[in-house]
């Protein structure tokens, strides 16, 4: 098995003003699990195929392992990848375009059927094995793109976003296989998803990238509560951290209208300092509901999101001139309907405060 | 419009013909100055491949008025689908009687004349290099086919290859051969034999035939008497194979036994220079002062539409004086006795000439006459296969006896 | 290229491949690049093929009397030769024959007699692959069958139709007759194309609303680009070419194409052909320009990005 | 002249408009049809002009030539299967038919392969590069056959030895100081039609490097990443991945030239003319029709051909069958 | 605008041993949002597709409004679609890929220009309107493919899962987009999604198939809380409800090992009178972790997925015999590890119960 190092790789599509992927550097360890995380057209396919050898480096090094592997043709990359368009062989059955690497391994026939029976099983594609795609639904062929990628045991495992098109059930009792297949194994393996939970679940770490540059790389639970930046900070969690621009006062104070913001006292030294527009970030689910009076932040309700076990709460915190949207988490059967106003606040522990600026993180 | 002259405009006449343009041209001028007086205009196209195109054409119903068919078995087969106009009416009788003897017969079907010669060539002409061989002091004419012989064992003792020959041409390959082969049956067997061997009531497989093959492959099979051997012929190339004669360092072979049209071939400084550099005598007959019938071709004026102004234009083209303006600048030969000999270009079309008009018979080449299947199919084509040794003599002579069309 | 050190295992490719990739790489790159073995075939076929033409061209600046005696090779060998070397051949050929009009005419024929049975064959094709009707395979391979069917059997036939309807001598006539025999084969490989088209995106544009007529236009030809650059190619080359379909229902004269104007040339025993080679040259140039003009249409990806797996 | 270029242009226009607006005319006529027939009219209207084209230059006479087929030379007897009997009765028919088998044997899969090796070869070429290879290759195309014929008729021209050889075959031979051959003589092997192939294959290629470029180019990105990614070498990725996918158009390209073989003539006609057994069904067809005037026997050796394709035919329903079954 | 009528609508794909979709009887109201769920390969495309008239129909008769559109042809349908595979025009740009419909319907061009101008602008494709499909990333085609739809105003929305490749917060914005254009407009649409969120949050009501069939149609809501059978009851929900079997008693109890649990009285009377297999379905949420001996389901614990705001519990309640996984949520930061023994138990309201042979409901 081997680590993964982008060195300053850049990705510059001809005709495009500016490079999708100006530099990436990103060492990837030897069996982890990188999830890549980011906006659409952020650059995470170009990342993968860059890695895959699909893409043209215009600049920079990749590295597989020790070795160099910039200019190496794919097939000599030992890496196996699901397409973001699934790119299936169309004149051959489900089971040949599992068989196909396979076969160009020249794997012996008995040991091919073998796995991919095997992949199919996990993928629930049996019955399917001897269609061609065409005949296939969209979700059963993003399953064939993974079962191609899984029969396999490369040296690192791309996979971009290769459970988009699956049912929720199917997604999670597949996320447990791979993540399963991939420990056991022991691939190191580089997965591009839009998906929080497997974002959160499946990864070792998480790169979060904007705009072709890398955010954050980080461990699940440091990202969700450690978000070095605004970006981040708004990119992970769904529904996503209330960011509101607050005042910030000389004497380590916070205010969003009449709020008083509970800041830790890492911020609240830096604030004043230089750092007069700030934003104060907080997630859905670290508001607590209080009563009228007890110097809450006041929303007005205009939504309410049933979720079955709970709900999210849409509402304005309408405080003098900035009238912002605050999406509140509330337990079960709250009894909070459009129209309510209600009181929420927190604690300093669950505020975020960034620089507006910079978008750099202040709090602890 | 139409491209037919059997379109609207009556007082055009239109002729379509394959012969060269210098000769196109003159003839031309001829006949315009001839029938301008009647208000006729004329319009002459030159086409290629006109065998097949005027066959298309009629099986279409849409033709030229006056059509010139180097083929006496097309323009049998033109007037066996009744396309064309007996023209035994339109031509005066002085024009026929000053035709060369046998010239008419070659367009006459059944009795009836329906092809009229306008521009005639001779074939069984044997070139050779005028100034090498006058220094190697070789005789000017030879009597008889036995001489020949005698001569081209002269001229291989002197170290020299006798004769130039090739039969190859594009698709027609084989007919140089053919015309040898008629040459020589003309010379054994006489008029009425060739004929008749024309009509294929004598077999290719008779004794003139053979008699033909046997003088043939004489001359043309014996080791070191062609240029290059005999399996050269067939891949040699009938145009330039003649060319050797004139190499600067002396003549590559000798003699060139060719129609009179082979002098456009050579090589244009012999062409500036013809009568210096060239010279040729007649095919001999068998026996020195024997019969001696000769082979010719050339083109017959058809006649498609039997409108008067055709009729007219087709009378004009039948008089001798037709020629008077393409005789000076082409390689015309007039068909009649009478024609101003003095008209030619230079001594060489003179001698042709006077080989036409003191023939005691002129025959129309006999491949030419026969039907397609035989004179422009087996005849060539068994012919190369024997030349060129793919078939014994006997093979090619049954071939095309069993290639003659049935009916 | 900020990084130029790699491991020495990578570097013998690298060196090359950079070079390459300067340019920027074309968005419709291949990624496998032409190794030498590649190229050494190419440039062994390419030689094979130049060198029959490559020597009749060297013959057509050579008198006639040099090329009916030597070959073509002693230009190069005898430099002596090379002084021979004349235009005077392609003098003759222009002065000859009517090269201007007869270009313009065959230009004339050739143009509609390209693109009208393009456009009637796509439509047919279009139908044989998306739409749904009785007798659709049937027809389809009648069409394709007829393509044995030599031409000439025609001649006849259509002369006398011609003749009825007093159409021979004109450009129409011998539109009309390369439409008809270039239709088997457009069709054909029109319709062979169409079919790997994405059946998807032709269901799309049902969605929005496009009828089969506006889908024709606006969809299936931009996407058919190739096939109907392929074919126009072909065709163009046979009608610039052709000479029996010229003479038969256009004949020599005042509409005649350049094919027929060149067999002027040549007299009736096929002397001249040093003119009429000289002549083809000149004329062949059009149809090259036009394989080059149109091979800008040969484009990979022509369909990527439609549709997903 | 710039009056004759206009008229030109104009009757261009004219012609190319006209057939615009016949479409454009079907196709209102369709919509003005109510609804539920508009859509089972239109695509017999959309193939009508095709079908009206191919009725009138090539099933009516094929249809004629059928009949004429049973009847005399000039079309006006009935002959029975006269034709055919006598056909088929004349050794050298049946040499000519042999030699035609053996080009269709041949040529067609040479054509494909050549094609497909040119067009895959050059697409990997820089596109200056692949430019230049397609269109030297493709060079021949735009001489007809019959300029084609002629120019390797030089090539293979055999001068008598002692000669100078203009023929660029013997004149190589010289240089090793071996005697000229007349190459197209050599029928031994049928290597005279051997050597006619080679010249129809020079000319040809360019017919199926076109039209398969055209395929290997459309061939799906994906599929060729996708088949990298799982380590296929580029052989390997050309005739699995590929190939299968382009295998309608070589299916199409095998065909045409097939068909295009069966009657070929003008490469035999002009360089051998059937001589030195190197005769094949096109040529005898030609020289029948045109030379001969023998209509009869002429549409029966079309008829003959008509009967051939019928297993080609029977190919292609079964690969529309096998395509649609999977569509 | 219109309603959409399934009657009996029937596919069968050809090749295929059985139909796909067998018989599909759905109304849909005048300007309703109908989520389609199901797993994937259930025949949700084929109904869209169907609906849209791109299958043919093989028995029954599809309805909009009043009119008959089973044999008419999908231009005449005034349908716009979001495929499941985009199908872009590969040759138009984005801005012409978009505007091609409106082209169609001889809309002037300004107005095409605005209305395409606006949908770039919901879909973040401004900046992209003159690129062509395979120069954009996959979420960018996605949402070229979702605007194709949304310039226009048809009769129809069918939308075959058009947010799948989106980043979370794209997706959640989108979302809300379309949601508003919808109720904007009014126009009935069929929406098919694998994304549990939106299938609770968009829909007027969802329905659920399995195999082709309908499983229950219902409001989201409704859906959640009393699911028809165990299907939806394990489809529904993420992560999925657990189930486990029961022992019934005759006098209406139910027990997993020696855990009773508590049923509703409308389940309990039931019990035991022939529905002697039951299942019980308890929602991960539902649970209450409750100390040793507090008669509580024992539950060991294999995996402990941290998502930042809570957790979920995965782990096994190894009752004699029968072998269970269980999913708990527990909230914020809750000590559980991994190896930790929980106790868990829920309330009778809390508790579905179901006849494990026929699948079907029985508690209230
Ligand atoms: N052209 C076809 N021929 C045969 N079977 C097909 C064809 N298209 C789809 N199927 C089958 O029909 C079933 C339903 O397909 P459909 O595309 O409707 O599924 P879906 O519910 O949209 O699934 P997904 O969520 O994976 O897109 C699948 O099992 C599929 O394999
Ligand atoms: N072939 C190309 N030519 C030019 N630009 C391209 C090309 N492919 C992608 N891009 C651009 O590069 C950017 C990054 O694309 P990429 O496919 O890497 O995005 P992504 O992060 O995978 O997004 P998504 O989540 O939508 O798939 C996008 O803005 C896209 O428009
Ligand atoms: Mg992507
Ligand atoms: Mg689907």
């Amino acid at each position: 098995m081997a680590t993964v190092t982008f060195d300053k790789a850049q990705r510059w599509y001809p005709g495009n003003d500016s490079p999708t992927v100006p530099g990436l550097d990103l060492e990837i360890g030897d069996g982890e699990f990188m999830v890549l995380v980011g906006p659409s057209g952020c650059g995470k396919s170009t990342s993968l195929r860059m890695l895959a050898g699909l893409e043209e480096i215009n600049g920079g090094r990749i590295l597989i392992g020790e070795r160099d592997v910039t200019h190496v043709p794919p097939k000599d990359r030992d890496i196996a990848m699901v397409f973001q368009n699934y790119a299936l062989y169309p004149h051959m059955t489900v089971a040949d375009n599992m068989a196909f690497a396979l076969k160009m391994a020249k794997v012996p026939a008995e040991e091919r059927e073998k796995r991919v029976q095997e992949a199919a099983k996990i993928l629930g594609l049996t019955e399917f094995l001897q269609r061609k795609p065409k005949a296939l639904s969209g979700g059963q062929r993003q399953r064939v793109a993974m079962g191609r990628a899984i029969v396999r045991s490369p040296q690192v495992f791309c996979m971009d976003e290769p459970l988009s098109n699956l049912d929720a059930k199917m997604r999670v009792q597949t996320r447990t296989d791979i993540a399963k297949l991939q420990s056991d194994l022991g691939v190191t393996t580089v997965y591009v998803t839009h998906d929080q939970i497997e974002a959160m679940t499946m990864g070792d770490r998480v790169a979060v990238m904007k705009l072709g540059v890398l955010q954050q790389v980080d461990t699940p639970l440091n990202l969700y509560d450690r978000p070095v930046n605004l970006f981040v900070a708004g990119f992970i969690g769904s529904p996503q951290m209330n960011l509101i621009d607050a005042k910030a006062g000389k004497d380590g104070q916070a205010q969003i209208g009449n709020y008083l913001v509970p800041v830790d006292p890492a911020a609240a030294k830096q604030l004043g300092e230089g750092h007069n527009n700030i934003t104060v970030g907080v997630r859905p689910e670290a508001w607590r509901l209080v009563g009228d009076g007890s110097g809450g932040l006041p929303v007005d309700v205009t939504v309410v999101e049933e979720l079955g076990a709970d709900g999210f709460v849409y509402g304005n915190c309408d405080v003098e001139g900035t009238p912002s949207n605050v999406i509140v988490r509330v337990s079960g059967r709250d009894h909070v309907s459009k129209g309510d106003r209600i009181y929420v606040t927190t604690d300093p522990q669950n505020v975020h405060v960034f620089d507006t600026d910079s978008g750099e993180r202040l709090s602890d | 419009g139409s491209d037919g002259g059997s379109g609207s405009d009556s007082s055009t006449v239109t002729i379509w013909s394959s012969v060269d343009q210098p000769v196109q041209d003159g003839l031309l001028k001829a006949l315009e100055s001839k029938v301008s007086g009647d208000g006729i205009k004329i319009e002459w196209k030159k086409v290629e491949n006109i065998n097949q195109l005027i066959m298309t054409k009629i099986q279409a119903g849409d033709t030229p008025d006056i059509a010139f068919i180097p083929q006496p078995g097309v323009v049998k087969d033109m007037a066996s689908l009744d396309a064309i106009q007996p023209l035994d009416d339109v031509v005066s009788q002085a024009d026929k009687d000053s035709m060369v003897p046998g010239t008419l017969e070659a367009g006459t079907v059944d009795g009836k004349l329906y092809g009229l010669l306008v521009s005639a060539n001779v074939k069984g002409l044997i070139f050779y290099p005028k100034k090498a061989w006058e220094a190697a002091g070789y005789p000017t004419s030879v009597e008889s086919i036995d001489d020949l012989n005698a001569l081209t064992e002269q001229i291989k003792s002197d170290g020299n290859t006798p004769w130039c020959m090739g039969i190859e041409s594009d698709t027609a390959t084989g007919w140089p051969a053919t015309d040898w082969f008629e040459t020589l049956v003309a010379k054994y067997g006489g008029v009425d034999e060739y004929n008749s061997w024309v009509s294929h009531d004598t077999p290719f497989d008779s004794d003139v035939v053979r008699q033909a093959a046997d003088e043939f492959s004489t001359l043309l099979f014996t080791e070191g008497n062609v240029l290059g051997g005999q399996e050269a012929i067939a891949s040699t190339n009938f145009g330039t194979a003649g060319n050797p004669m004139f190499d600067k360092k002396g003549p590559g072979c000798w003699m060139y036994n060719q129609g009179s049209f082979i002098t456009g071939f050579f090589p244009k400084d012999i062409v500036a220079n013809l009568d210096d550099e060239v010279g040729v005598f007649g095919f001999p007959p068998a026996t020195a002062g024997g019969d001696n019938p000769i082979i010719g071709g050339g083109d017959m004026a058809t006649l498609l539409n039997d409108s008067d102004n055709a009729k007219k234009v087709l009378a004009a083209l039948a008089a001798t004086d037709i020629g008077n303006d393409a005789a000076p600048s082409s390689s015309f030969i007039s068909p009649h006795k009478d024609f101003d000999a003095s008209l030619y270009p230079n001594d060489l079309t003179r001698s042709y000439a006077e080989v036409i008009s003191g023939t005691t018979a002129f025959l129309f080449d006999g491949s030419d006459q026969m039907p397609g299947e035989v004179g422009a199919g087996t005849f060539w084509k068994d012919m190369t296969a024997w030349i060129s040794g793919q078939e014994d003599l006997d093979t090619a002579l049954s071939n095309i006896d069993a290639s003659w069309p049935s009916s | 290229m900020t990084s130029t050190q790699t491991t020495p295992a990578a570097a013998t490719p690298t060196a090359k491949q950079r070079k390459q990739n300067t340019g920027g790489g074309h968005a419709d790159a291949n990624p496998a690049k032409a190794g030498w073995a590649t190229k050494l075939v190419l440039a062994i076929l390419c030689v094979l093929w130049i060198v029959p033409i490559f020597g009749t061209f060297v013959t057509s600046f050579r008198p006639l009397d040099d090329a009916n005696s030597t070959g073509w090779w002693n230009v190069f060998t005898h430099p002596g030769d090379l002084g021979h070397l004349t235009l005077d051949n392609y003098q003759r050929a222009i002065d000859g024959s009517n090269m201007g009009a007869d270009m313009i005419n065959s230009l004339a024929i050739a143009l509609p007699a390209t693109f009208i049975p393009i456009l009637v064959a796509a439509f047919a094709a279009y139908a044989f692959t998306f739409m749904e009707f009785w007798g659709r395979d049937f027809l389809f391979l009648a069409i394709v069958s007829l393509l044995v069917v030599p031409n000439y059997v025609a001649f006849v036939p259509l002369l006398k139709i011609y003749r009825d309807l007093n159409l021979n001598g004109t450009f129409a006539a011998v539109w009309l007759a390369h439409i008809g025999f270039g239709m088997s084969l457009a069709i054909y490989i029109l319709r062979n194309y169409m079919a790997t088209l994405p059946k998807t995106v032709i269901e799309s544009a049902k969605i929005d609303g496009a009828s089969h007529f506006q889908t024709f236009f606006k969809l299936i030809l931009p996407m058919s680009v190739p096939a109907l650059a392929s074919f126009a190619i072909f065709q163009f080359l046979w009608v610039w070419n052709d000479l029996l379909v010229a003479l038969l229902f256009i004949g020599p004269g005042e509409n005649e194409p350049v094919t027929i104007g060149l067999t002027h040339l040549k007299q009736q025993l096929g002397q001249g052909w040093e003119l009429t080679t000289a002549g083809a040259f000149i004329t062949m140039l059009l149809p090259i320009a036009v394989f080059l003009g149109l091979q800008r249409f040969f484009i990979r990806g022509l369909t990527a990005g439609a549709v997903k797996g | 002249m710039l009056a004759k270029a206009l008229t030109a242009l104009i009757t261009v226009a004219i012609g190319i408009g006209g057939a615009m607006l016949v479409y454009y005319l079907l196709n209102k006529i369709a919509e003005l049809l109510p609804e539920r027939w508009e859509d089972r009219i239109k695509p017999y209207l959309y193939i009508l002009p095709a079908f009206l084209a191919i009725s009138v230059y090539l099933i009516y006479p094929a249809v004629l030539t059928v009949i004429n087929s049973f009847k005399d030379r000039f079309s006006r007897n009935w002959v029975g299967t006269q034709n055919y009997s006598d056909l088929l009765s004349s050794p050298a028919f049946r040499d000519t038919l042999l030699n035609t088998l053996l080009w269709i044997l041949i040529v067609p899969a040479v054509t494909v392969i050549l094609g497909l090796l040119v067009a895959t070869l050059a697409d990997r070429l820089e596109p200056s590069g692949e430019k230049l290879a397609k269109t030297i290759i493709f060079l021949p195309m735009a001489i007809s056959m019959v300029g084609a014929a002629t120019i390797w008729r030089f090539v293979y021209y055999a001068a008598p030895a002692g000669q100078s050889q203009i023929g660029l075959q013997n004149a190589l031979l010289g240089v090793f100081g071996k005697d000229p051959v007349a190459w197209l003589q050599q029928s031994q092997f049928h290597l005279n039609s051997l050597l006619l192939m080679v010249v129809l294959l020079w000319s040809q290629i360019g017919f199926s490097m076109v039209l398969l470029s055209a395929a290997v180019k459309g061939v799906p990105v994906d599929t060729l990443e996708a088949a990298r990614i799982d380590g296929a070498g580029e052989r390997q990725i050309f005739f699995r991945v590929v190939v299968p996918q382009i295998k309608g158009t070589i299916i199409t390209v095998f065909i045409t030239v097939t068909i295009g073989v069966m009657k070929i003539f003008d490469i035999v006609y002009v360089m051998t003319n059937g001589n030195f057994n190197t005769n094949v069904l096109g040529n005898e067809f030609y020289n029948q029709f045109s030379t001969n005037f023998n209509s009869g026997a002429a549409a029966a050796i079309v008829v003959m051909l008509m009967l051939a394709v019928i297993p080609i035919m029977w190919y292609q329903v079964r690969h529309f069958k096998a395509e649609e079954a999977n569509a």
